[in-house]
């Protein structure tokens, strides 16, 4: 365990930023957090949250993927990527750092997604434990710790001191790399810290929400609940809650034609898109009642489903904060408690 | 190199064939003029023109035939338009294989087959038939029934006249919507020309067609006796990566293009009817 | 209000009047108030609010809503019912369907614009007099209401309703408003501080479509940014361009026709200004072709559907101020 | 994905000289779905349309881009091309390659690339084509001639001759026009009331001619085949059903100093007047500005001395509304002001007049029977002075910039016969130049100058200027001898040049008609459609299209005519049909295309629809009436929703334009 | 002269009315008016038909300037569409202005069929002045700028 005063801090950033590139959540204009390349004299945000979760970093909104060029009958296959920098995201927070591990469940599942995996591999990731969890915070429910944060290196902060500790090899890389601004630190201050946080957790509003209604066995009681009709009711079918998601991942392939080429590229993708599954001759999701129901049911029941019952949300309440007719994961579970037993 | 699954491989169109008023079969090789790469019956590939779209279709093909790959495409959308617009010698891009493909080395070996499929739904079954009639002692008696609007829009009708009508141990049904000059067969539609062929309960069913064809011909097949686990069926859906990551084509928990197409009837009785 | 109105819905419902009632829900928290239908008087006692954390603006729901059987309460607030006269004059929605309670409106502010401010960790508000007095997590803070209004409501254009039924309460006045100060100050920017200001705003949008799909303008039954057929279809904006494009369009697609309700730029998860197109078009259309408020009623032509003879040419943009 | 084949035109060396030709040719065949690339000397000849067609059977084209001359010069001819191929005309895309691109540019590498971009913009589009059908509209057999002058009398006339209907609408109370005015015309010097007032009867007489006189039109709706007409009847407060023409009224009229405009205020008639004795109809009119009954409630003279009863004080202005099949505007000219002109003292002497003043100082039915007296002192003039070009070719800005035409010939008319008639008096014309390009008209010109001894001077008049003892100081520069001189004159004649009638801007608005910088209309085709209107059913005849004398004037008089005769002989005109559409899916029903339709082609109604789940919904939604739509395409960009769409011109493929354009 | 080969050559695109403007350029083509060849023109039938997403769209593809001609208002071939054109127009430069896009980078001129001369001297003028304003860099689109 190392520390540094948090008046220190930018020598820390100027450090990590050596030979890299380096992310740390800053306000933006509008005064909301999001995760910014660091220059130096960068403040990081006071806030909680980023309002975009860090998914973008392995899987950003719009990427190339193959580029074309045409000529005749002929057609030429060109792989756009060049070899990308390193780079360390700093401050990612435990609901965040769960994230990954879901992504990773899809991304690197065979057939393994090189974009994604090759992000993954050059990026560190260094979390920030939480101190001050919110009201839309429900990430214990899913079993995620906010004093302890997964990640490369795990940071700490109290008052006026920042504690890091390395848990992987990049982690350790990562404290190597910065130790010259940092001083040998003891744990005390940090388990206090902790010992605080798990003081409020229970009082979260939230604190209480139960994922025992949910689970890969309980498709088909669900998926037939007539609840959905009244929760989607309102639903505006827009992107938010799913582009600001941690942990969805849909995509769209579309080919861009540049006047020279047709670059290939994916984006972001949104179940609760009108045309999402939309085909030629029909749609098997007609109903914004459908398309909600699969972004939920994905979540709490078909992810569980593939992937030995972990549930494809980390309780971020980003939705919650950001959904325009204030809709969310969380009425939708508490709706439908009770509609599997 | 690791194989890569959203960049594409480059194909040669070396034969146009049309088959039906709006249904043409296209053959294609690698740049190379080998096979692009190896497939089970049933398994699909991506096809896509630059610019134009990308879009799943099944290999029609049988992976018994080693120089190359056919795709039978029915014209409805933009891509399937431009490449019926095509001439030979155009390059297309391809991917795959993708999907589970039908279990011909387990569950169907050894087996009498009935094959049921309506219009273009023939061309998945295609390459199942051919890979079937060249390991032919693999398997039990083979039965097709085949229907189709009109004769005009039978697929490969050729193929199954010169070649499968003309094999031992296989017993070829056809049957057109109504009646048409020049039509000695049967006429009527498939669900009740099956129930009217009364096919042999031990036979596994292996079934293709437009989503009404199949809604009745799976409930006169059960009228008849048969069980849902007899029955196998390829699905489609909207795909766009073909790996089960983009999040389009499921059903429940099971993703078509990774899980499927291929299902028995009893799995997807178990799964929302979302499709 | 809350009180008058769930009693006044349970009337209209029991007289046979309305089948079911459009209106606000409460939530978790004192702020998540979500947009729900009620069917009877026990859901609307179990669900119904009224406060200040009531903004969403339901005329969009009726184009959906006018279309079912029988006819349906709804409650609209001042700015609402502009929106509404727009929709009816765009046959959008059916008249005949709706029965409207205008309700009066001091501002509506909202969870987000709260935690602008710097209050997080929100349990519970209570309205004392100005003030709200917010209850957190790591204590009790308090905020004036003039503090905590979005700035929708800070330079709210009427309080008066254009369109209803009834009213509930008493109906106000047209607002002298300072909604174009800051489109003002905008123009008076060089060309270059405009295009970095507004590079810095729209270079966010993550192109939720929340805008659009919460716009009341906006209720094509396909639009053109998700119709593959259109030649200009986009989903995640791939180069600055596509974001450019999307609010322009969108823009200008509403010229004329929005009201300046200020739903996109509540709905927005970046926090993008995107009232300040809207309100540039109907700052332009104002000086160029004479005062125009889209929806003050149902007959008067849009801007764009009509012209002038002697209408300013195009080059009065080159003969403005700034550069 | 169509098939397209590419044919670039030389045009000779029109577009081969700048752009070369081959190489656009070679460069277009690679664009994606052009399967056939070729380059001919013309591809409008026979050989080249001939080439075209082939290549379409050949190479089983769907598509066909012509590089060649403007689209607006053979659109059509190659739309019949590949229709003669089996192919739908509109399949067919236009690179305009010469006017804006050959003709233009100098530098032949420039020319090329260009022209291979406006190939390529024209072969993106052609991708997106799609076969159009023209739907059918019914033409009214019956046909409008605005102007009652000799090109629109004639145009009546042989319209009708055909069997036609055919109206008259004239502003002024008779037809006729400004060759009433005229004396003599030249070459042959024969009476121009005796070759005109016979037409002006056949006219009246004529049973499918109808005259509109002292009428105006006031609105003009449709389109080619199917317009429909307001016009206005002005009050004249004389029935022209009672009214014989006895001419009683108008010398019983107490009112007797109005300035007569038939002879350009030099007399005066009365407040209700027949304007010349021919005048068709001859019936009187009362003149509201100088009646004392209709001003002020006192007189009633006319009333009481009509026997026939066909005073009526009460008459209003009256709108009617007729539909017609085609238009032909004869709106005429009048000879320009000459406030500008002032250095020629034509406001300050009476003795500073104008030609067409001259013809009526000439005319036996003039303010002075024809006699040529000085207006100021009525004295028999000595010296005359005629100024040529006043206002004519003038760049300055005061006067006209182009040439009047027919003043070189009048003025040699006007001093041949003052030099017959008077051979006392001595005649100057001062010229810039003397243009006689008519038949016999220099054989004529010269007449003048050696049989009766015209002193022709090429020279500008600089200053007239009125001397105390009457007579005119002429200061002129004789550019030949290149001397100052003064002529001492007893009368100057000014050749003022003409400009079109002031009516006919207006019209032009209504008739949706384009006009040029100088208001005469603007044909079809400077060469090839001269007296058609680029709007369609719209026709030129006379002075109201450029200056022109009496039998160029009758000649396109007859030309229109025929044109309109050829156009009511059809019984359906094929619609264009790159035409708005509205898909009903899209349609929001919001009402904003019907609001900007200029021709009420768009329709609301409420349909029912099968929606994609299943279910049924009522759904407002536009349709475009194809007949009634002229395919502006206004509708297209006020529809939010791109429901609405112009064919042939669809949002897809001007885009596909701008794509191909800007890459 | 030397040309130099790095000097900025605009992309510009006209769209013109087929029965003034368009007309309009074929006229000054008869009259052999030069004007630079950077200029490519639309045909389309009325102004009217100018939908700002064209616009938009060039600038996007790499059009540095776009102009839009039209009948002189009042001689609409059909009737009113220049005054809609117009409207449609004044609204959208003046966004593109607010948004910071360089109003000089767009224009109207009203072009009648007779004023070829016209036309040449605006397509000059206009030419003049988009290369001195340069690359269009504020509403392109990097993608379609690779080569």
């Amino acid at each position: 365990m190392f520390k540094l005063s948090l008046n220190n801090l930018n020598d820390l950033f100027k450090a990590a930023a050596e030979g890299g590139a380096l992310y740390i959540p800053a306000d933006d204009g509008a005064g909301q957090a999001r995760f910014t390349r660091w220059c130096d004299g960068m403040e990081m945000s006071k806030a909680l949250k980023t309002v975009k979760s860090a998914k973008e970093f392995f899987f950003p909104q719009t990427e190339s993927l193959v580029d074309f060029k045409m000529k005749g009958k002929e057609i030429e296959i060109i792989d756009p990527r060049t070899e990308s920098e390193d780079f360390v995201v700093f401050g990612v927070r435990a609901c965040d750092a769960r994230s990954f591990s879901i992504l990773d469940k899809v991304f690197l599942a065979d057939p393994v997604d090189t974009y994604y995996k090759s992000r993954r591999e050059h990026g560190t990731i260094v979390t920030m434990a939480c101190s001050r969890p919110e009201e839309t915070c429900f990430c214990t429910a899913f079993g995620v710790d906010p004093t302890a944060p997964e990640g490369d290196a795990v940071c700490y902060m109290t008052e006026d001191e920042l504690f890091i500790e390395a848990k992987t090899e990049k982690g350790t890389a990562f404290v190597e790399k910065v130790k010259a601004v940092l001083t040998d630190g003891d744990a005390a201050p940090v388990e206090a810290q902790k010992a605080a946080v798990k003081e409020i957790l229970p009082k979260l509003p939230l604190a209480n929400l139960s994922t025992d209604s949910f689970g890969g066995d309980k498709l088909m009681e669900l998926f037939d609940s007539p609840k959905w009709a009244e929760l989607s009711a309102s639903c505006l079918g827009c992107g938010t809650c799913t582009f600001v998601c941690p942990t969805c991942q849909c995509y769209d392939i579309r080919d861009f034609e540049t006047g020279h080429g047709v670059k290939r590229f994916r984006c972001w993708d949104s179940c609760m898109f009108s045309d999402f599954t939309k085909m030629a001759h029909g749609n098997p999701r007609l109903t914004q009642l459908e398309r909600f129901r699969q972004r939920f049911m994905h979540k709490l029941v078909y992810f569980p489903a593939n992937n030995d019952g972990e549930f494809g949300c980390v309780g971020c309440g980003r939705c919650l904060s950001k959904c325009p007719i204030s809709m969310n994961i969380v009425k939708v579970m508490k709706t439908l408690e009770g509609e599997s037993k | 190199m690791i194989d890569e699954t959203l960049i594409p491989k480059l194909g040669v169109v070396t034969d146009i064939r049309q088959d039906t008023p709006d249904v043409k079969t296209f053959r294609v090789v690698g740049t190379d003029g080998k096979k692009v790469f190896e497939h089970i019956p049933g398994q699909c590939a991506m096809l896509s023109i630059p610019g134009v779209g990308e879009a799943m279709f099944s290999i029609t093909s049988s992976p018994t035939n080693t120089e190359f790959m056919e795709f039978s495409i029915k014209k409805c959308g933009c891509l399937t338009t431009w490449l019926h617009a095509m001439d030979v010698g155009q390059q297309i891009t391809i991917r795959g294989p993708y999907g589970n493909g039908f279990p011909v080395e387990s569950a169907f070996k050894g087996k009498d087959l009935l094959f049921i499929a309506g219009g273009i739904g023939l061309a998945p079954l295609r390459s199942v038939i051919n890979y079937i009639r060249d390991k032919r002692d693999n398997y039990g008696k083979v039965q097709i029934i085949y229907g189709s609007r009109s004769m005009d829009d039978l697929v490969d009708y050729k193929e199954i006249i010169d070649e499968w009508m003309a094999d031992d141990g296989i017993e070829v049904n056809l049957t057109i919507d109504r009646e048409q000059e020049g039509w000695n067969g049967h006429v009527g539609f498939v669900p009740n020309y099956v129930k009217e062929l009364n096919p042999d309960l031990g036979k596994t069913v292996v079934m293709c067609g437009p989503p009404i064809m199949i809604k009745f011909t799976l409930g006169g097949l059960k009228e008849l006796g048969f069980k849902e686990t007899q029955v196998f069926t390829t699905m489609e859906l909207r795909m766009k990566c073909g790996v089960g990551k983009c999040g389009r084509c499921n059903i429940g928990s099971k993703y078509v293009c990774k899980d499927g197409p291929v299902f028995r009837f009893d799995q997807l009785s178990q799964l929302p009817n979302e499709y | 209000m809350q009180g008058k109105m769930i009693a006044r819905a349970k009337e209209l419902l029991q007289n046979g009047t309305v089948n079911r009632v459009i209106g606000w829900k409460a939530g978790d928290f004192a702020y998540d108030i979500t947009p729900a239908v009620f069917n009877s008087a026990e859901e609307l006692d179990a669900g119904f609010v009224y406060n200040d954390f009531c903004g969403a603006n339901f005329s969009k729901y009726l184009v959906k809503e006018s279309r079912k059987e029988g006819k349906i309460l709804v409650f609209l607030k001042p700015c609402d019912t502009y929106s509404f006269n727009q929709l009816t004059k765009e046959h959008r929605i059916i008249r005949d369907n709706i029965y409207v309670v205008g309700v009066p409106c001091d501002g509506k502010t909202d969870g987000e614009t709260l935690k602008l401010k710097g209050i997080t960790g929100i349990t519970g508000i209570k309205t004392e007099g100005d003030s709200f007095v917010v209850d957190t997590l790591y204590g009790e803070k308090t905020i004036a209401k003039a503090d905590a209004l979005p700035e929708r409501c800070l330079s709210c254009k009427s309080k008066k309703h254009v369109a209803y039924d009834e009213l509930l309460g008493e109906d106000g006045e047209v607002c002298e408003s300072n909604r174009f100060d800051m489109v003002e100050k905008l123009e008076a920017m060089s060309s270059e501080e405009r295009f970095n200001f507004w590079r810095g705003e729209l270079s966010r949008c993550i192109r939720c479509n929340a805008c659009r799909n919460v716009c009341p303008a906006c209720t094509c039954e396909r639009c053109v940014f998700d119709n593959d057929n259109s030649g200009i279809a986009q989903k995640a904006a791939a180069d600055s361009f596509e974001e450019n494009m999307f609010h322009i369009i969108r823009a200008f697609h509403v010229a004329g026709r929005c009201t300046d309700c200020g739903e996109c730029s509540r709905v927005c998860p970046q926090n993008i200004p995107l009232h300040l197109l809207n309100r540039k078009f109907i700052k332009d259309i104002n000086e160029f072709y004479g005062e125009f408020q889209a929806g003050e009623d149902t007959e008067t032509r849009a801007p764009l559907n009509i012209f002038d003879t002697e209408d300013v040419e195009p080059s009065v943009v080159y003969e403005k101020g700034g550069n | 994905m169509q098939r397209i084949g590419v044919f670039v035109c030389w045009c000779g060396s029109n577009i081969a000289a700048t752009v070369d030709v081959e190489a656009v040719s070679e460069a277009l065949k690679s664009e994606p779905g052009v399967v056939f690339s070729t380059n001919y000397q013309y591809m409008c000849s026979e050989a080249g349309q001939n080439m075209i067609k082939d290549a379409i059977k050949e190479h089983n084209l769907t598509g066909v881009v012509i590089c060649s001359c403007s689209p607006r010069m053979h659109e059509a001819t190659f739309r019949k091309t590949v229709q003669g191929a089996g192919l739908n005309p509109y399949m067919v895309e236009i690179a305009n390659i010469r006017e804006q691109c050959s003709w233009i540019h100098k530098d032949k590498q420039t020319g090329t690339e260009k022209a291979i971009i406006l190939g390529k913009a024209a072969i993106a589009k052609v991708h997106l084509n799609a076969p159009l059908t023209a739907g059918e509209s019914p033409v009214v057999k019956r046909a409008l001639v605005i102007g009652g002058g000799i090109a629109g009398i004639q145009t009546a006339l042989d319209i009708a001759e055909a069997g036609f209907d055919v109206d008259i609408v004239e502003t002024k109370p008779t037809i006729g026009g400004k060759m009433t005015q005229i004396d003599k015309t030249f070459p042959t010097l024969d009476c121009a009331a005796c070759i005109l007032t016979p037409k002006m009867v056949d006219c009246a007489q004529n049973e499918k001619i109808h005259i509109y006189s002292y009428s105006e039109v006031t609105a003009v709706k449709g389109f080619v085949g199917n317009f429909t007409v307001s016009i206005k009847k002005k009050a004249r407060y004389v029935d022209t059903t009672k009214c014989t023409g006895c001419g009683v009224c108008t010398e019983k009229c107490p009112v007797k100093n109005v300035p007569n405009e038939f002879n350009l205020g030099m007399n005066n008639r009365r407040a209700i007047y027949i304007p010349f004795a021919q005048a068709v109809p001859k019936v009187a009119t009362i003149d509201a500005d100088y009646c004392n009954m209709l001003k002020n409630g006192k007189c009633g003279v006319c009333s009481k001395v009509c026997t026939a009863g066909a005073i009526d004080y009460k008459q209003q202005d009256e709108i009617i509304e007729e539909r017609y099949g085609a238009i032909v505007a004869a709106t005429g000219f009048n000879p320009i002001k000459l406030d500008n002109f002032d250095e020629f003292a034509y406001s300050q002497s009476k003795d500073v007049i104008t030609s067409l003043e001259f013809e009526r100082l000439t005319n036996a039915a003039g303010p002075t029977s024809g006699q040529l007296l000085r207006p100021s002192d009525g004295k028999h003039p000595h010296t005359i002075v005629f100024v040529q070009c006043v206002g004519s070719r003038d760049t300055s800005g005061c006067g006209k910039p182009y040439c009047s035409k027919i003043c070189c010939m009048y003025t040699a008319k006007h001093a041949m016969l003052t030099r017959e008639k008077y051979p006392d008096t001595d005649v100057y014309v001062f010229y810039i130049d003397v243009r006689t390009p008519g038949k016999n008209f220099d054989e004529f010109y010269r007449r003048a100058v050696e049989d009766y001894n015209v002193h022709y001077i090429k020279g500008m008049v600089g200053k007239v200027a009125p001397r105390a003892d009457g007579t005119l100081d002429v200061q002129a520069s004789d550019l030949i001898s290149n001397e100052q001189l003064h002529i001492s004159a007893d009368l100057v004649v000014l050749a003022a040049a003409i400009e079109p009638d002031k009516s006919a801007r207006p019209l032009a608005t209504m008739l949706t008609a384009s006009m040029d910088t100088n208001d005469f209309f603007t044909e079809a085709h400077a060469k090839l459609r001269p007296v058609e209107s680029p709007t369609a059913g719209v026709f030129l005849s006379g002075t109201c299209q450029g200056p022109k004398d009496i039998p160029e004037t009758v000649s396109q008089a007859s030309a229109a005519a025929a044109k309109v005769i050829g156009l009511l002989c059809k019984d359906k005109l094929t619609c264009n049909p790159c035409v708005a559409h509205s898909d009903e899916m899209l349609c929001n029903g919001c009402s904003s295309c019907e609001k900007v339709c200029p021709y009420g082609a768009i329709t609301y109604s409420d349909k029912e629809f099968r929606m994609p789940d299943r279910t049924t919904a009522i759904r407002r939604v536009a349709a475009v009436n194809e007949a009634v739509c002229q395919g502006c395409g206004a509708c297209t960009v006020a529809c939010p929703s791109g429901a609405m769409d112009l064919k042939g011109f669809s949002n897809k493929q001007i885009m596909a334009e701008v794509d191909a354009i800007c890459k | 002269m030397q040309v130099n080969e790095k000097e900025f050559k605009p992309t510009i695109v006209a769209f013109c009315c087929n029965w003034c403007s368009y007309a309009g350029a074929d006229l000054a083509g008869t009259n052999r008016l030069n004007y630079p060849a950077d200029v490519k023109i639309i045909r389309v039938p009325c102004s009217c038909r100018v939908n700002p997403m064209f616009i938009l769209r060039a600038f996007q593809r790499g059009a540095d300037g776009v102009i839009m001609c039209g009948c002189h208002p009042g001689d609409c071939h059909y009737t009113t569409g220049n005054y809609y054109a117009r409207r449609r127009m004044t609204l959208l430069f003046s966004m593109l202005d607010y948004l910071g896009i360089e109003r000089e980078r767009t224009r109207v001129e009203w072009v009648s069929a007779a004023e070829g001369a016209k036309f040449a001297a605006t397509m000059n003028e206009f030419v003049e002045t988009v290369t001195k304003l340069g690359e269009n860099k504020r509403l392109e689109d990097l993608r379609c700028k690779e080569k």
